[in-house]
């Protein structure tokens, strides 16, 4: 179905993106008038030992190009370069946060995934009903509710008024960190699972309306049968494509929910690092985020003609 | 709830003796620190951990007095040479011996420029450190000083393995590299982020402060409320310095108790400009007249607090004669809530019209309270007052670069004292010091500090003090606000800390066991 | 070929709709919010940052409706005010990357070819940074406030706005109605602007009505997190992260009162948004 | 026991629209019943209800019994065994009734495989020998591959083989061959045609089509607004229609037989402008061969001569959708091109009226150049005066937005300098003229017929007093009653105004009614040219008589009917 040419063109192209974007994630320092040293070390005491320090991680003294070739070519070797506020390698204070991060967004794509296709789905085969109304009623609430709002709304309903769940941390081992994780996924969650739900109800319902479906219907098939296999299945190609546009929403927004459940991930550490001009982490978290979502969507690219044949054929359009 | 009511609360030295030991606690911190290498821990979130794990050469204790440390004795033989013995039989952590090599190595970093050193200002004046003996040390200075040796019980004389600061190299005191040093405690686990594990280190050589406790977590929350729950929910053992907001609720809590320790603490307003209006002496007198100070302490630290005249404790005032005592409390200008005198003030200064600017950052609430009571206060008596937020980091800068401080007349700070001292504060106000932000400049009062940093014997320096914390009561440098307590809380499981700021420098956490 | 059928859908499509209760209440909520917003100082009881230490923590009280905060700071006063910020933020937001997205949209899809392809990329490449995360980018360039997050986020949201555009503009450009322009001897920039241009403006005018809840959702969490709008500005995300420190002691109205203002409006905004598309959608032959 | 019996079912929305008016139909066993009527007259939904397929929330009345059992009100477990056993059904447009996402295969044996729990294998078989059954050239290949890899016609037959796998009792055809080319279509009129004959199904036949209703059916049923108009012997309805609204629908209803009489008819109508005058055959089109009426040049109005067009696509094989093409029309000559889908008549006509440039060949219209596109304004101007163009679907050729009087008045003053009340005036002349009013002039496309909206864009396309008008298939999503009236105003103005015209269409029978001249279209190239009714009556190439005989000719006597 996918030929090894279309995979190699797709994979060619999330180079291209992932080029393009390093290139502004590296350039952007430079929008910044002024001394680059005098940026890098905003709030700190100038010394002239920090400021050859970090022109000589910055290569500051080389042209702007050169000081990208050595970015990118230290960053392809796991050198991101040093922090300034942790005085440690950027590779090792990520490496030590990404488990947090990685285990809440895992954990809020299951509920995600499960809730939204759940909601979705009961939404749409029950269109125009009482129960559709209540779900995209419930739906538009909830998804107004900023992820820092539901927060502080479940520590202290579910942490502190009951005493459910723990407030902070991560927890020590499978279960407990699940235990830990439980509020902040659902935070997390609630305004994707929202997006996720409609996208799946407007998406069956389109199917739900196509011919094909009735004649489905028509042979015999029952109900649910139909819905499997006709509405459902043909129903996941925009979902799958809303999803794989979420991933870099759930990781940014879990710098939300980590500072407010003060879980130490990559997403606080973000804003820890905007807060402290930490600029070299603030980089490399925002590189990675972006490489996170353009990987995703590049196998959701390549899981397209698996998704929708036609789009093998270059038929495109649903 | 009834906001008008404040609080009872009353200072503690002794928590009551623990029962016995205990395997494990846990200690709740609202930072992560950003370092344990002791030549960049300066604050809070870093100190109140490396205390444990590192020593000094001496040790300041809960009533800020001083004792010998990792020195077993000091000599001062000329008033420019400090001459430390170094005590035998203490191991570092990985259990190679504490050598006099290692003091000199240690030391010797806060002199490295490469380094850049917090605590470089205490070694200022340092010429040389030098072994001039099989345990023994000497520190050479440029002229008679004599904070130097008072430092020493901070993290400016924390005393490292020499070899392991080789060994790291840059990577010394973060979460990879760790620390190896002395202390009751040994640094276990530091996962980034969530929590650092102590354990006991049971080769420690003092046995009246080996730990209670075979580990200690420290867990980081900056979320106040986060912090509040955990201690209320028994989650974490006890925590240093609690959210005012949430004290009510820990009291009441029913799961450990909350207990008010001594500070050295002052909230001040830092006169930055004197050219400004408030470069007039009765402008200064005016505007602290106007602050409604018992407003603000139950405002900022919601009652938990006391006003005050004087910009240093009663606390640090550890040698102090009777007589050095009572002429540095006793009969100070008062300064009370007054707002018409205060107009009168500006109208015969002339200033009624003039305009200030204050700086604050959103750093904690109190910086809010500060920052808005200041303005109505100036606006109260007929200055026009400017409120300028800038950044916290920004708001740091104020404090080292005299670019920041351009057209800003007033800022906030807590300022604390690291020695047990007044000196250490009123030395900042001489003329020409780094610290002198407004560049305030009396010949009689730089003229007495500077005898009394040249005096050894505490109680007669503590007169000159004394006679130094008066001018700076008349004059006004800066605008002392209050006082507040060190809050600490103690859950059902644990006891016996001594509430005190020294957990900055102190092992307190060995003296925790079980209740 | 089209068939009778599908020319019945067509003819079927605009669906008149009766009054709709949500729809006019959700404006009406935005108009007053909108008009507290502008006459702030008018209508404010108090001066938004005016401390008084002998109210702190009050309740709602006959004197503060809404209670006030730590400071004794009047919250329905720093309620009105900080709607200017709440809602100044968005509407640049939204109004900028509208005009931007709409005109780099119709370049894409009127001309194609490599101009589409070029810009085709570049959204790609914008995709891929999620609006907070270059709002947040930004404040890490540029320090802290409101200005940089708006321009970012204003950056950020073009290429939704492009996107929907150039789909718009491409499916209207090869329709028969746009041939028969040309057919008539108009030029293609006429069409393009006179023609082309409003007739995809109000879908993608509903489509960014909706970006209005999430931008202010996202500034509201910059300031949430410290990042966004600096105290003592009053503004509804600061005053949720200020208000946050009071939970603790019981007291909730300074942080959920706020918290409850943005959920409002967000879904107020949704509302509006998703019921003038479905208005626009039907006017126009999908 | 009838297959089928209909009695009395009526079909009301929740919100009270009344669909379905008392509708009574049978079919017996083995019999074809056909049902004709316009869009909208409620034929699909009459279908679906057989099969239990209502609208949502829809209430219904009267009953319908398949083989004695009661569809409305049935039990869900009933309602899918007689979906299983009873009756099948066979949509319009097999595109969008095939599951683009599942291979035909799983199309063909899913409900073998769910439904009756035959084995894989056992399903695969028995689709395989339907699809040979279908006639499909490669039934095991095509088991494999997806809807996107099929033509409609091959689509359509694997909807038919579905249909046939439960091997129903019934039959019910609802339009299915409207989406496909008339070659296709007599195709699939055939296989159903064979089916029908060896299961010994009976069949429920939709169409708008009165011809092919008249061609297989035994008995129709014609519909109108919900409501059954007439019934009766097929022949019988058409051939002496009762109602009046069969009767129109028969009248609009255009024929391709060509009756020894017509012939005569048009000759005797030979000096009426803008009509050929001579009957001397034209095998091809010299110029000068047909002698015109408006003797001021005798220059042809067209002439395209060898112009080719290739569409390349990347990574695929270029199209050549137009090859060495040469036309001519005289001044207010009527050019017709027929050809099936995909044959290059629109790639020619785009061509003509410059939306597409010509690879090859040039295009000279009242003597001008137009072959390269228009680089100034003046030339652009000069263009579209030069030819005007009406597309084929009228709710996608006017602006959504532009009122008509607007749309018109904007080409108008493109084109001309006019006071805001010269062009009102002249903008509703331009409707009157093609039967509009002044009140239509307000009104947005939306709230127009579709045949009102066609004449909106020919009223539009006259503003301009083209040199020649292009309609490119202008009718063909009309229905016959609507096309009848179009048709009617394009052959008022030519008479009036002698316009030259170029009529594109599939539909012969359109065709003829209206070209004096007609060329046929194949895979891009032009195959046959001549006068139509030569052309038609006597073709020449296969091709053409391939295409002629493919039309349904029903014998029903047309020539009985008078026409307009
Ligand atoms: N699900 C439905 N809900 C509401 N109205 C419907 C529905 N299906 C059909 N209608 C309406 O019922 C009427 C009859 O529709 P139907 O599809 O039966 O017409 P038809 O005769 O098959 O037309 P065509 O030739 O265009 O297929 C139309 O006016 C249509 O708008
Ligand atoms: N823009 C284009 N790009 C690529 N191929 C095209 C394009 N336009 C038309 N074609 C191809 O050119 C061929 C002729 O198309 P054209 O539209 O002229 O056919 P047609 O005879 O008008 O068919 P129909 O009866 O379906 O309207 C077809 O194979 C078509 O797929
Ligand atoms: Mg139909
Ligand atoms: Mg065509």
């Amino acid at each position: 179905m996918t030929t090894l040419r279309q995979v190699a063109g797709k994979l060619g192209g999330l180079l291209l993106t992932l080029f393009l974007a390093s290139l502004l994630v590296f350039f952007s320092r430079f929008l910044v008038p002024g001394d680059p040293v005098s940026f890098l070390l905003r709030g700190r005491k100038p010394s002239p030992e920090a400021i050859a320090q970090v022109a000589a991680q910055y290569g500051l003294g080389l042209p702007p190009w050169q000081q990208y070739l050595d970015w990118v070519g230290g960053i392809l070797q796991g050198d991101f370069g040093r922090s300034l506020q942790f005085r440690q390698d950027v590779s090792v204070v990520i490496g030590e946060r990404l488990p947090v991060t990685l285990g809440l967004v895992v954990m809020a794509g299951t509920m995600i995934a499960v809730v939204g296709l759940i909601a979705g789905a009961v939404a749409a085969l029950n269109r125009g009903r009482v129960l559709d109304r209540a779900v995209l009623v419930g739906l538009t609430v909830l998804g107004a509710i900023p992820s820092f709002v539901g927060s502080i709304v479940l520590i202290a309903v579910f942490a502190v008024q009951l005493g459910w769940f723990p407030s902070f941390g991560s927890g020590e081992g499978f279960l407990d960190t699940v235990y830990h994780l439980v509020l902040p996924s659902i935070a997390l969650a609630v305004v994707f699972v929202v997006l996720i739900a409609k996208v799946t109800r407007s998406s069956m319902i389109d199917q739900l309306g196509r011919e094909h479906v009735e004649v489905a219907t028509s042979r015999g098939l029952t109900r649910g049968t139909v819905i499997r296999r006709h509405v459902f299945r043909n129903a996941i190609g925009p979902i799958l494509t809303v999803s794989g546009l979420l991933v870099a929403g759930l990781l940014v927004a879990s710098s939300i929910v980590e500072a407010a459940f003060g879980l130490s991930g990559i997403g606080s550490l973000l804003v820890q690092s905007v807060d402290r001009l930490d600029f070299p982490v603030v980089q490399a978290i925002v590189l990675l985020i972006v490489t996170a979502f353009v990987v995703v969507n590049a196998i959701i690219d390549i899981l397209e003609p698996w998704v929708d044949p036609r789009s093998a054929a270059g038929a495109g359009a649903r | 709830p009834d906001s008008a009511a404040a609080p009872d609360w009353e200072y503690t030295t002794e928590t009551g003796a623990p029962a016995g030991d205990i395997d494990s606690y846990s200690w709740v911190s609202y930072a992560e620190p950003y370092s344990l290498d002791y030549a960049y821990a300066f604050d809070y979130a870093d100190n109140q951990v490396l205390a444990n794990v590192c020593e000094s050469l001496l040790r300041l204790n809960p009533d800020y007095t001083l004792s010998p440390g990792l020195a077993e004795s000091f000599d001062h033989p000329t008033p420019e040479t400090w001459v430390y013995t170094i005590r035998d039989g203490v191991t570092f952590h990985d259990g190679t011996p504490l050598t006099a090599a290692d003091v000199v190595a240690s030391m010797n970093r806060h002199l490295d420029p490469a380094v850049g050193s917090s605590w470089y200002s205490v070694y200022q004046n340092v010429v040389s450190i030098e072994q001039t003996g099989d345990r023994q040390v000497t520190v050479t200075e440029a002229s008679a000083d004599s904070q130097f040796n008072l430092a020493m019980g901070g993290s400016a004389g924390v005393i490292e393995s020499g070899a392991t600061l080789t060994e790291k190299g840059a990577d010394y005191g973060n979460s990879t590299g760790g620390v190896n040093c002395t202390g009751p405690f040994s640094l276990e686990e530091w996962k980034s982020g969530e929590r650092i594990t102590l354990a006991r280190y049971d080769d420690y050589w003092d046995e009246t402060l080996r730990a209670k406790a075979a580990e200690v977590e420290f867990v980081f929350m900056n979320d106040a409320n986060a912090r509040v729950n955990a201690l209320k929910s028994g989650d974490v053992d006890g925590g240093w310095m609690l959210p005012y907001e949430g004290i009510a609720q820990l009291t009441s809590a029913g799961t450990g108790e909350v207990y008010f320790g001594l500070n050295t603490a002052v909230s001040s307003l830092i006169v930055s400009n004197l050219e400004g209006p408030l470069g007039d002496e009765r402008v200064r007198r005016a505007m602290l007249m106007a602050l409604d100070r018992e407003g603000i302490v139950e405002a900022a630290s919601k009652g938990y607090g006391e006003v005050t005249n004087a910009l240093t404790t009663e606390s640090v005032w550890v040698g102090a004669s009777e007589q050095g005592l009572a002429d540095a409390f006793e009969g100070l200008e008062e300064y009370p809530y007054d707002v018409e005198a205060a107009k009168q003030l500006i109208d015969e200064a002339g200033a009624t019209g003039e305009e200030i600017v204050l700086a604050t950052a959103p750093i904690s609430s109190d910086f809010a309270v500060i920052a808005q009571a200041t303005a109505a206060a100036a606006e109260s008596i007929g200055l026009k007052a400017t409120i300028e937020t800038v950044t916290p980091n920004a708001y740091t800068a104020l404090f080292s670069d005299p670019a920041a401080r351009e057209g800003v007349d007033l800022f906030y700070t807590v300022w604390y004292l690291s020695s047990p001292d007044p000196l250490e504060m009123y030395s900042v106000l001489r003329t020409g010091e780094f610290s002198n932000y407004g560049g305030w400049s009396n010949a009689e009062f730089d003229q007495v500090v500077n005898e009394a940093i040249a005096t050894d014997d505490p109680a007669a320096r503590s007169e000159k003090t004394a006679e130094a914390q008066r001018i700076a009561n008349e004059q006004l440098p800066w605008l002392p606000l209050s006082t507040a307590p060190m809050s600490v809380f103690l859950g059902e499981r644990i006891s016996g800390v001594a509430p005190s700021i020294a957990f900055l420098y102190y092992p307190w956490a060995a003296a925790i066991g079980a209740r | 070929m089209t068939t009778p059928t599908m020319a019945v859908k067509v003819l079927r499509a605009p669906r008149v709709r009766r009054g709709n209760l949500s729809f006019d209440i959700s404006l009406a909520i935005l108009a007053v919010m909108t008009l507290a917003a502008m006459f702030a100082p008018l209508i404010a009881p108090y001066d938004p940052d005016a401390v008084d230490f002998a109210a702190i923590y009050s309740g709602p009280t006959a004197a503060h409706w809404l209670g006030t905060d730590a400071l004794g700071r009047d919250i329905l006063s720093r309620m009105i005010f900080g709607a200017r910020p709440a809602l100044l933020g968005p509407l640049l937001v939204v109004v900028a990357s509208t005009v931007i997205g709409i005109l780099l949209g119709l370049l894409a899809g009127w001309r194609g070819g490599w101009i589409d392809a070029v810009l085709g990329r570049i959204f790609d490449v914008v995709f891929a940074f999620p609006a907070l995360l270059i709002a947040i980018m930004a404040v890490a360039l540029f320090g802290k406030g409101l200005v940089a997050p708006v321009v970012a986020m204003s950056i950020a949201y073009a290429p939704f706005v492009a996107r929907l555009t150039r789909t718009l503009v491409a499916s209207e450009r090869s329709r028969p109605y746009v041939a028969a322009y040309r057919v008539q001897g108009f030029s293609g920039s006429w069409i393009a602007l006179r023609r082309v241009l409003p007739n995809v403006t109000p879908i993608v005018g509903a489509q960014s009505t909706l970006n209005f809840g999430y931008v202010l959702a996202e500034l509201a969490a910059l300031s949430f997190l410290g990042l966004g709008v600096q105290a003592p500005t009053a503004d509804w995300g600061a005053m949720i992260n200020e208000g946050q420190a009071g939970v603790v002691g019981g007291y909730f109205l300074p942080a959920i009162v706020p918290a409850i203002a943005v959920v409002i409006v967000v879904v107020a905004v949704n509302v509006i948004g998703e019921e003038l598309s479905d208005r626009i959608g039907g006017g126009i032959p999908a | 026991m009838t297959l089928l019996d209909i009695s009395g079912l009526t079909l009301d929305l929740p919100n009270g629209t009344r669909l379905l008016d008392a509708i009574s139909i049978t079919v017996a066993e083995g019999e074809t019943v056909g049902l004709v009527g316009e869009s909208g007259s409620g034929k699909s939904l009459t279908a679906r209800s057989v099969l239990g397929l209502l609208p949502d929330r829809a209430e219904t009345g009267g009953s319908v019994h398949l083989l004695g059992r009661s569809v409305l009100g049935a039990s869900r477990s009933e309602l899918l065994d007689l979906r299983r056993t009873t009756a099948s059904m066979i949509f319009q447009d097999p595109r969008a009734g095939i599951n683009p996402m599942r291979t035909v295969g799983d199309h063909l044996t899913e409900a073998m495989r769910l439904c009756e729990q035959r084995s894989a294998a056992d399903a695969r078989a028995a689709a395989s020998s339907l699809l040979a059954a279908v006639r499909m050239p490669r039934p095991d290949e095509h088991l494999r591959q997806y809807p996107h890899e099929l033509s409609g016609g091959m689509l359509q037959r694997v909807m038919i083989a579905g249909a046939l796998s439960s091997s129903p009792r019934l039959l019910i055809c609802d339009e299915p061959t409207t989406a496909l080319d008339v070659t296709t279509q007599a195709e699939i009129i055939a296989v159903l045609a064979e089916q029908r004959a060896s299961r010994g199904m009976g069949m429920l036949f939709i169409t708008h089509d009165l011809n092919l209703a008249a061609s297989i059916c035994d008995r129709v049923y014609v519909m109108n607004a919900g409501r059954v108009e007439e019934q009766g012997d097929a022949r019988q309805v058409f051939r002496d229609p009762q109602a009046a609204y069969t009767k129109r629908l028969v009248a609009a209803t255009p024929t391709i037989v060509v009756a020894d009489a017509e012939i005569d008819a048009i000759e005797a109508r030979a000096d009426v402008p803008g009509r050929a005058s001579t009957a001397a055959p034209a095998s091809s089109l010299p110029a000068g061969a047909g002698v015109v009426a408006t003797p001021a040049s005798t220059e042809p109005m067209l002439v395209a001569s060898g112009v080719s067009k290739t569409y390349l696509r990347r990574g695929k094989a270029p199209v050549h959708a137009v090859i060495d093409a040469s036309i001519e029309i005289p001044r207010g000559g009527a050019l017709g091109i027929v050809g099936e889908s995909g044959s290059g008549k629109s790639t020619l006509a785009r061509m003509i009226v410059g939306l597409e440039q010509a690879d090859a060949g040039d295009i000279r219209i009242a003597g001008r150049e137009r072959t390269g596109a228009p680089t100034t304004r003046v030339a652009r101007l000069a263009h579209a005066r030069s030819v005007q163009m009406v597309f084929q679907d009228p709710y996608l050729s006017l602006d959504p937005r532009i009122t008509a009087g607007r749309a018109i008045e904007d080409a108008l003053r493109l084109h001309a300098r006019l006071t805001t009340a010269d062009a009102r005036a002249r903008v509703v002349e331009l409707l009157e003229q093609v039967g509009l009013g002044d009140r239509h002039a307000q009104a947005r496309p939306r709230t127009l017929s579709g045949g009102q909206r066609q004449r909106v864009a020919i009223a539009r396309a006259l503003a301009i007093e083209p040199d020649l008008l292009v309609m490119d298939e202008a009718t063909s999503a009309l229905d016959v009653s609507v096309q009848a009236q179009v048709l009617g105003v394009v052959e008022r103005i030519r008479r009036d105004r002698g316009l030259t015209v170029l009529f594109i269409s599939h539909d012969l029978a359109v065709v003829r009614r209206l070209c004096d001249e007609t060329v046929v279209m194949r895979t891009g190239e032009i195959v046959e040219r001549g006068r139509t009714i030569e052309l038609l009556s006597a073709p020449q190439q296969p091709y053409t008589r391939l295409l002629i005989d493919s039309v349904p000719r029903p014998d029903w006597g047309r020539e009985a009917v008078p026409q307009n």
